[in-house]
């Protein structure tokens, strides 16, 4: 059902974990909608430098997070900002039918995080 | 850890079956020999069954399984051709009946959805509040599947005999953990799955105390007294036969070992754990299902992460493409929503051991753990 | 001798489903690994179970064997909400269709039985006759299982397609041995039962054509897209599965050596024999069927003395309480009295030999001869 | 489904035949109905000499012929008469549901065979 790539980085998460004096914060979700995903980043000159998650859901809620956090260290926010579903898809080997949508959380935790950075550095 | 699923094929089981592939393949529709036997081998597994629970034989009908014994009944029951008619059922069947009846709704039946309250117990005021005149069937599950919650199943068939309506329970989950008599249990009907006591699958009975009068949903060559047509599974109603046999014959000792079992893993994930809520009865309950939501964390997840760890277990909780979806079930429960999308059902069997119970506590303290350290929601 | 009853499952197919009872024993359903191994064994005999009849494995719906994939064909064209509806059949399908029929009647739908001329060939006048607005379907069988007569499907599928009526056809008899091609026959739906080639009792198959649209007849957890509810028979699957491919693979040798024996039996017994009719079309027909009457004796008889040598066959006679009653394929073809009591079917299997078939036709001189002296009818 | 005392009846049936000088004959059935039975026989001082059948039908048919040929050998026409369904079914082990009916064509035949004696000896 879920490719070797998402079991891979489901068992094993990059940048698990909430950065105190992040530059940004983002978060989506709710109790009542199932998944909640906490991403905070630490930019320095425009450039992702860290970036954590905090992750409250399943299986492609858990890994998308924690592969959009992989693909965005160490980019540019605007770039980052330009990250697509299909990057994230690719990156996990595709995603089962029916479920390719949740890969649009952990972006959009994303997003809000850099919108925050961008409205407190305006 | 996922008997309720599905159970293997006792070997016992599987044995008793394999002549009937080859050297004793007959039709039992036949008039030969060969069809004799098959027709002699029908009759015993319809004896076997029968015996298990209490009926005759000739209240036995074989059907493909759990799914369409509760169809057949519900449907059964219902003169196509009549007019308006009532059925009452509770909002946790299963959905072999939640969706028979949708279906019945959509041709101009009316439903009764009788409520549970926290612990899954049905309202049996309500429930007989509902009753109307035109009330032909009460249909409510012996065990629910999720949360083992077992039903006042003898009060709820003395409300349905004084008011003369027949009474269906599927006891799909009950076979072979708690004792099953029809008696007893003053049904009209009961539905029985073969995979879920270790026979196989693709196998299946419905029980119809005699005077009950239902019809057919399958037409064809009459088997089964013209109630169900098509050649018989002969291999599968054999394995059927022989599975209720096992199940009744080793009920006392199997209970009472999976019960054991599933207190301690019930006590000990407590101990090991904070923030944890036993879903279904305390104590109304199958002596083989443990359902536990953990705050903080989500069912699939830890699905996952047993599973990889070679434990198979089951959650309530079903992502798909827009939102988290709990079960029909806990919904009914109206669990707390920390609790609702963490919940896994663990379902033993009784060929688990206490090691096994053992590794399962260990491994959901870690899986649960990681996941709470992974979690928002939590401070961990 | 009556393998149109049901065939002994084949070894081979019998080792593919052995794993399925106990190591890989898990449900399709489950998110689990013990779950997927199922869900890919069912993809697996899904694709296996096209691939023989040249459909997409998405078009094949598993069910519990011929005679519930009749009644999901033809009552499953049919909204079950919607007004008065024609559906066209012949008079000699199996009782699977004319039950399935009769019962839609009740319900108040139209059915118009075709009728076959003395070889059992449907009647294409009168079957482009009957065709109105409101005709849903029609159904008629590749080949008959009494008389072995095969039917012009690809003549009726041009019918119905011109009509735009939905076109079924009932192929348990044919798989194995014609060449059976979904695109070829040009049919919208077709039936398999495994128990008929080698494979398990309790599975069977349904084609559906990609935009055929039809209802399920059982509710529940939505299996088979949720054209048919219920754990599926994962063992019973994986053996109608392998069953096919045999099938498909071996046609070729299986149906000539099926041939052969079918005709060197009818021409040894029209020898060895005065007073004998062949019943059914002499060409199209079944490879592996023979059905003959014998003038001044009855079939029960012969079936019993047959037996008694260990061959079985079967008879379209059968005796009830008051008067004999021959069955609806040989009053179909308007058998002569003098003939339509005394028919046999002797229906040939890959695993017969050519000295199989002399100890037949032996047996059969042996017993007529015996029979007919007993007989006041004849003048030995 | 048959008991062995009517498959024993059935393989080795008794009185198979026609008696040429019969001096009762009865016949029933058609081909229409399905089973025909003919029984003759050879009477003296009132009692059953020889008696033969011929029968066109099934396993029942044949089985329960044999049985009526060999109760009524022997005996007295009246005494003949008087055998009953019961006595047809006690000899044969008994018969399966829905098939004890069958028994009485053998029963008949023979009446009517005796009635024919009598009819040529008033
Ligand atoms: C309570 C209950 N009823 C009915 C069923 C359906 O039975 P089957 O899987 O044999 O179709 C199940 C299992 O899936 C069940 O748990
Ligand atoms: C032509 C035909 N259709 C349908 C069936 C029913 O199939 P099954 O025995 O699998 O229910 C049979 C066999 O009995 C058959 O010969």
């Amino acid at each position: 059902m879920y490719s070797k790539k998402v079991i891979e980085e489901f068992s094993n998460p990059h940048n698990v974990g909430v950065i105190e004096d992040a530059d940004g914060v983002g978060e989506i979700g709710s109790t009542v909608d199932g998944d909640i995903i906490n991403i905070s980043i630490k930019v320095k000159d425009d450039v992702i430098e860290d970036i954590k998650f905090k992750t409250f859901g399943c299986v492609v809620a858990i890994s998308t997070s924690s592969a959009v956090t992989r693909l965005a260290k160490g980019k540019n926010v605007d770039e980052a900002l330009e990250l697509a579903n299909e990057d994230v898809l690719e990156a996990l080997g595709g995603l089962p039918e029916g479920k390719d949508k949740c890969s649009g959380f952990a972006l959009d935790a994303l997003k809000l995080a850099i919108e925050d950075y961008q409205e407190k550095n305006k | 850890m996922d008997h309720s699923a599905t159970t293997p094929v006792d070997p016992l089981v599987v044995d008793a079956m394999l002549p009937y592939f080859s050297e004793m393949f007959g039709n039992s529709s036949s008039l030969h020999s060969f069809g004799m036997e098959a027709a002699e081998a029908l009759a015993r597994a319809r004896e076997q069954v029968a015996e298990a629970i209490g009926a005759s034989p000739e209240e036995i009908i074989f059907t493909s399984g759990g799914t369409e014994s509760d169809n057949l009944a519900i449907r059964g029951v219902i003169p196509h051709d009549a007019g308006k008619k009532h059925i009452i059922t509770s909002v946790i069947e299963h959905p072999a009946v939640l969706n028979t009846c949708a279906f019945l709704e959509s041709m101009g039946h009316d439903i009764t959805y009788v409520p549970v309250d926290a612990d899954g117990i049905i309202d049996l005021q309500e429930l007989k509040g509902s009753i109307r005149d035109d009330t032909v069937l009460i249909s409510v599950m012996h065990a629910n599947n999720e949360v083992g919650t077992i039903q006042p199943i003898e009060e709820i068939a003395k409300i349905a005999k004084e008011n003369d309506i027949y009474f269906h329970t599927d006891a799909v989950q009950t076979v072979g953990k708690v004792p099953v008599n029809v008696d007893d249990l003053g049904v009209d009907m009961l539905s029985i799955s073969s995979h879920k006591i270790h026979g196989p699958k693709g196998a299946g009975a419905l029980y119809v105390r005699k005077g009950t009068v239902i019809e057919p949903i399958v037409f064809g060559g009459n088997h089964e007294r013209g109630l169900r047509s098509g050649t018989e599974n002969i291999p599968g109603i054999v394995g059927l036969g022989k599975a209720m046999s096992l199940a009744s014959e080793l009920l006392g000792t199997d209970a009472k070992h999976m019960q054991e079992m599933r207190d301690s893993l019930i006590s000990r994930v407590f101990d090991a754990l904070p923030d944890v809520r036993l879903n279904g009865h305390p104590t109304q309950r199958l002596p083989n299902n443990v359902n536990l939501s953990f705050k903080y964390v989500e069912g699939e997840s830890m699905l996952m992460m047993l599973d990889m760890k070679g434990i198979a277990v089951s959650t309530g909780s079903a992502c798909s493409s827009k939102s988290m979806n709990a079960s029909h079930v806990l919904t009914s429960l109206k669990l707390e929503d920390d609790y609702i999308h963490g919940s896994l059902r663990i379902s033993l069997g009784k060929e688990n051991t206490m090691e096994d119970v053992d590794y399962v506590v260990e491994s959901l303290k870690e899986i649960v753990l990681k996941l709470r350290e992974m979690s928002p929601l939590s401070n961990s």
